[in-house]
């Protein structure tokens, strides 16, 4: 049997404060696969990454990692990644040795990690910016320095948690594009969060709609894992139609989510 | 003028100003120097006594730099063990301090007998005096972490040592400065009051025994200008840390 | 009555109890004067206090009031307590003559480097390293069978006795050592304005001090409220130390003393 | 058992513990009470002198509790002025900063004849002892602010008033707190060290009187027992002021 | 004649770093105007906003407001709002107080204030989160007490950077549609920085492309603004148009960037 990525059983996070953020879930993550995660906004998406991240203890229920516990999780063909919501860089190094820092906390020496970090910086379009400190870049550049940390290791797991919301539409097709073809060159795994369906669309062999009040999966949407994510495939009806039942599922979530509420 | 010319000027000014102050009153109301001496009298007897009194400071600056330096490495080190676990600071912290509310005055005539020589004595005295800011500001530093980035360090199965090395150290820094900042005066502050209660004369006599003689010895105004070496030399240790304190943070640019 | 404030260089003790006594049998009250006595301490500086105007006489050492008129203060010894000094140094049984002490480490607090270090260097040729941090603190002499300190006569050899530690004590009067014994200093200026008053306040404390050294009771008990942790012993054994050394009555008191009342 | 009881629990053992070996060492090496006394002797000392200590406690505290006081408000507005304008930083640290290096031991005899009262004296060096960790870092917190939420209030035009109210003092708080609680510590340190140098027996006699008279009379187990009094208000004055800190800080809520 | 809103005479911002952020740039806002910025990430969208809200200074050049200098800003009918990037809030205040931190600076009485903070906590949706801290909150919501904080002066110049896309699709329309609605209402002058075309098309009067290195006006576009903003808009051929229009144009812009940037 082919081991599953993550598996999560009945996991469910109550913070300090009472607020339910994450109703208990269960769900198998295989390999390869491609997971969008839509909803509005508090539903419980990032706790869920978190979750998934081992950031957050789950309130109950249980995950695994590659069948294993996390303590095995960064060997071998088991490396995660997390684009944080936010950008979490070093303000003190330059853009360079923040995209270093996986490879330096794994004991890679400088002159492995020079090309690798070179090369992430590339896809990201800011090895012109490689020197410069955080506080010197604009928002969409810090996140994007943040995604190149997450892609220099070669992650067979990678979490993003809305990457691309603040990029350009140009720029965020372009590293959509490039995710798109590093997932099916490598042997990676991708869960992601997005407001933008035609990301999710684009992206996804799997969309997860979920609803708030509290924090749960409302809906699965599966899309042909088969079919080629490039410029055609976006100009495509089907691509359309799955867009148009992406946004009447999403509608429903946040409809579920504000009758919730009010109950 | 520049701004920066300004900023050199303006503490100079001030000083001046309330030294032209004091000589006024001293002149002014006829304070006689061994109540209050003018700022001319200490002048005057800094300069006829300044073979002594550099003698002196140079003793002192030799006790108040030897603690600083044990000051930051084993504070540091403390600081670096507490924040191991909470257990450990719930358990050690009390006890650092105790240290600190322990007057030194008090313990120094205990570190005598224990410690045989009077320089090293005089360190101990004036280290208990000064590491409690460095312990407590590099604890708080270290502490203060990023939640973000500690969970990116967690989640990347950092070493402790990386964690301390690439991400404590680091987010410590601005606050551990300040309490090498405020330690270097205490150093000095230490020093001096090491010297009170537990200093010789002789060769090693300090600027302490200077003060303390000067005070048997009705000289007020020798007794001022070994004052006024003092507090100069902690004005120098403070500006020596303060350009420290930019140099190692300078990179952390400010939006 | 006239208010006068006498600051003592310090704590209360046996050492200080003629003026206490002068306190406790109305000697000052006879002679008009409402007298306050303050306490000073290790770190006091009496002298200074006196030039402020803070307190109108206080309790001296010679060497210091010479130093001070050579630095322009106007001050003026108006009475000595004792015909000589008390002070001296304590050693270890062994050491039969204070020669003997070169090289050896002697306890000597920061004043008496301003007085009589300088006296003992000059006459045994002791040097300055000898002299190792005194914090009138005996721990250290206890420890060190080499060790000599500083002592009083009334106060350090009677801590040694109740440890039974066997001392040998040394009064430097008995070796020359020129002073008087715990003078009353005022300024010139006190003195010119309060010429009477001065006059009282020595007449008095004089009277306080023979009575003292017949009866100390009365004198002790303001001693032991105003430094309630002074011992019935240690008080004691100062009276006996002052009263075997004789240093209230004799000396110049006889020729002297009719000179200066 | 709970969290919470071994996180009370773990210090006490280690003080526990500590005071085991002490006790074993004196016990088994037969050092005499004057050289190093047992706890046990400490112990019976402070029993048998408890009224005296008390008394000569409440006395110090009363000059640390006001010395406390004074240092925040003074600490406080003197940070605040200097905050108003980096031409008035520059101009006036340079002499917080001497006021801080300069030994109040060596200070004591000009305060005695400057001030008439004997407490006030007592406080007033005390507090030159315990302000400037309120004043450096309160300067520091109040310089630390998210230049995002300063950029806010810069472009709604918040008069300095509110912004020192809204936003300045907010900000500072973290940093006020952890001076605080290094001056709470100083305070005692400061007020044992101002009845060392500018106190007197009688009534109003500190634990500091008790230490020099119990030394002078080789009592060193009283001398001890006044000590364990003295970190033991430290302790206590420590934790009181953590948790102030906790209650004050309590809503700044990690992710 | 009537007042220009914001008036740019070749204003042009140098960072100490020596990196131009924005290459001289002239420019005139008039009343009731609703302006989109979109550019590449980096292009310095933000900068401007910036130094329209007196937050930079000009290297060079010269700003007015209402024909005045900065200091009359803020008085009757020269309200300024700013929705940074980030959401900058204080961490040490709830949700409510949050918001109603631009009116206590103004010094309106707590009375008058409760309603207007609770108008706009329900225009973004968190009337049920008012009495939590932002650390409790997830991303999207930080962002909604941003924007919420922004309109509850009731501005009439609002500068918005990227307010949304930390936000779902609906929630995101739906906001934008509260936006135009209030543009239509009061006498409200907007400029905002977008990544997303579409809000870009569905509210703007014209639309700004900038281009990088140095940042830069690369076109204008200017679209009707007697067209009503709604629901059939976003359905309409015109907006498709637009929409296509804006693409190009932005394609242009960050082709003439990286051009720029390699040269
Ligand atoms: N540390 C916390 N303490 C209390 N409540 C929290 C905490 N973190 C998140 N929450 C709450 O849990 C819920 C889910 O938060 P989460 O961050 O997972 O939302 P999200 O789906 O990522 O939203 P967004 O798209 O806005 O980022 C929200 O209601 C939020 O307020
Ligand atoms: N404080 C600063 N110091 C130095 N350079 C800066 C600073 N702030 C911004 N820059 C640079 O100025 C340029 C424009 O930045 P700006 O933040 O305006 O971009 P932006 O268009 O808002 O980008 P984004 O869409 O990614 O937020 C960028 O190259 C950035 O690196
Ligand atoms: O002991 C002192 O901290 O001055
Ligand atoms: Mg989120
Ligand atoms: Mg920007």
């Amino acid at each position: 049997m082919q081991e599953t990525v993550i598996s999560i059983q009945s996991a469910e996070k109550t913070f300090p404060n009472g607020v339910q953020g994450l109703a208990p879930i269960t769900l198998d993550i295989h390999p390869k696969e491609r997971i969008g995660l839509i909803g509005p906004s508090g539903c419980g998406k990032s706790t869920l990454l978190k979750l998934i991240a081992n950031l957050h203890q789950p309130s109950s229920g249980h995950l695994t990692w590659w069948n294993k516990g996390f303590a095995e999780v960064g060997k071998e063909n088991r490396r995660l990644s997390f684009v944080f919501q936010e950008p979490t860089l070093m303000p003190w190094s330059t853009v360079r040795k923040n995209v270093r820092l996986p490879l330096d906390l794994e004991g890679i020496s400088p002159d492995v990690s020079a090309p690798r970090v070179q090369q992430a910086l590339e896809i990201v379009g800011l090895a012109h910016a490689a020197d410069r400190f955080p506080a010197q870049l604009s928002g969409g550049m810090k996140m994007r320095v943040s995604i190149a940390r997450a892609l220099v290791t070669r992650p067979n797991l990678l979490l993003m948690d809305e990457p691309f919301g603040a990029l350009d539409e140009l720029t965020r097709n372009r590293l959509d594009e490039d995710i798109a073809t590093l997932c099916a060159k490598d042997d990676l795994t991708l869960l992601f969060v997005t407001h933008s369906l035609y990301e999710a669309a684009f992206l996804s062999t799997r969309v997860m709609v979920m609803a708030a009040h509290p924090g749960r999966i409302f809906a699965e949407y599966e899309i042909d894992p088969s079919i080629p994510r490039n410029e055609e495939f976006r100009l495509s009806d089907t691509f359309a139609t799955i867009c148009q039942d992406l946004s009447k599922l999403l509608i429903q979530a946040s409809q579920s989510s504000l009758l919730a509420e009010v109950a | 003028m520049s701004a920066r010319l300004i900023s050199i000027f303006a503490p100079l000014a001030v000083g001046i100003l309330f030294l032209l102050l004091w000589q006024g009153i001293c002149y002014f109301w006829h304070i006689p120097p061994y109540l209050m001496p003018a700022p001319s009298d200490i002048a005057r007897s800094l300069f006829s006594n300044i073979d002594t009194l550099g003698h002196a400071l140079y003793s002192t600056l030799t006790v108040t730099l030897a603690a600083l330096c044990v000051s930051v490495v084993l504070g540091v080190l403390v600081a670096f063990v507490l924040v191991q676990h909470p257990l450990i600071e719930r358990s050690l912290m009390p006890y650092v301090v105790l240290m600190q509310v322990t007057p030194v005055v008090a313990l120094a005539p205990l570190i005598i007998i224990l410690v045989k020589t009077t320089l090293l004595a005089l360190v101990v005295c004036a280290t208990l005096i000064a590491i409690f800011p460095i312990i407590s500001n590099t604890l708080q530093g270290l502490k203060s972490v990023d939640p973000g980035l500690e969970a990116f360090f967690r989640m990347h199965k950092a070493s402790r040592l990386k964690t301390l090395l690439r991400l404590q150290i680091p987010s410590a820094l601005p606050m551990f400065m300040a309490g090498l900042q405020i330690s270097s005066g205490l150093a000095l502050v230490g020093a001096v009051v090491a010297e009170f209660v537990a200093g010789t004369g002789g060769n090693s006599a300090g600027l302490a025994y200077e003060i303390l003689q000067a005070g048997f010895q009705m000289d007020i105004p020798r007794m001022f200008a070994a004052l006024f070496m003092i507090t100069l030399t902690g004005l120098a240790l403070y500006m020596a840390t303060s350009s420290i304190r930019k140099l190692v943070l300078h990179n952390r640019v400010q939006h | 009555a006239t208010p006068v404030r006498l600051l003592l260089s310090w704590f209360a003790q046996a050492e200080v109890g003629g003026f206490y006594q002068a306190l406790a049998k109305g000697f000052y009250a006879q002679e008009g004067l409402d007298v306050h006595i303050d306490m000073g301490g290790p770190q006091v500086n009496t002298m200074q206090i006196l030039a402020a105007g803070r307190a109108d006489f206080v309790t001296g050492y010679d060497f210091q009031t010479l130093r001070g008129i050579q630095g322009g203060m106007p001050l003026l010894t108006v009475m000595s307590s004792f015909q000589h000094d008390l002070q001296g140094l304590m050693t270890h049984d062994n050491i039969t003559d204070l020669a003997q002490l070169r090289n050896h480490p002697i306890l000597i607090s920061s004043p008496a480097h301003a007085s009589y270090w300088g006296w003992l260097c000059k006459k045994f040729g002791y040097i300055p390293a000898q002299a190792k941090p005194y914090t009138f603190n005996l721990q250290p002499f206890f420890l060190d069978p080499e060790m000599a300190v500083q002592a009083y006569a009334s106060s350090e050899p009677y801590e040694a006795q109740q440890r039974n530690v066997p001392v040998k004590f040394f009064p430097f009067a008995d070796l020359g050592y020129p002073p008087y014994g715990t003078p009353v200093l005022t300024t010139h200026e006190f003195a010119d304005k309060n010429d009477a008053t001065t006059q009282a306040f020595v007449r008095a404390s004089l009277l306080g001090w023979q009575d003292y050294m017949r009866d100390p009771e009365p004198g002790n008990a303001l001693i032991r409220k105003a430094n309630p942790r002074m011992t019935e012993g240690q008080i004691m054994f100062g009276h006996s130390a002052m009263a075997k050394a004789n240093v209230v009555e004799g000396g110049d008191t006889k020729t002297l003393r009719r000179v200066v009342s």
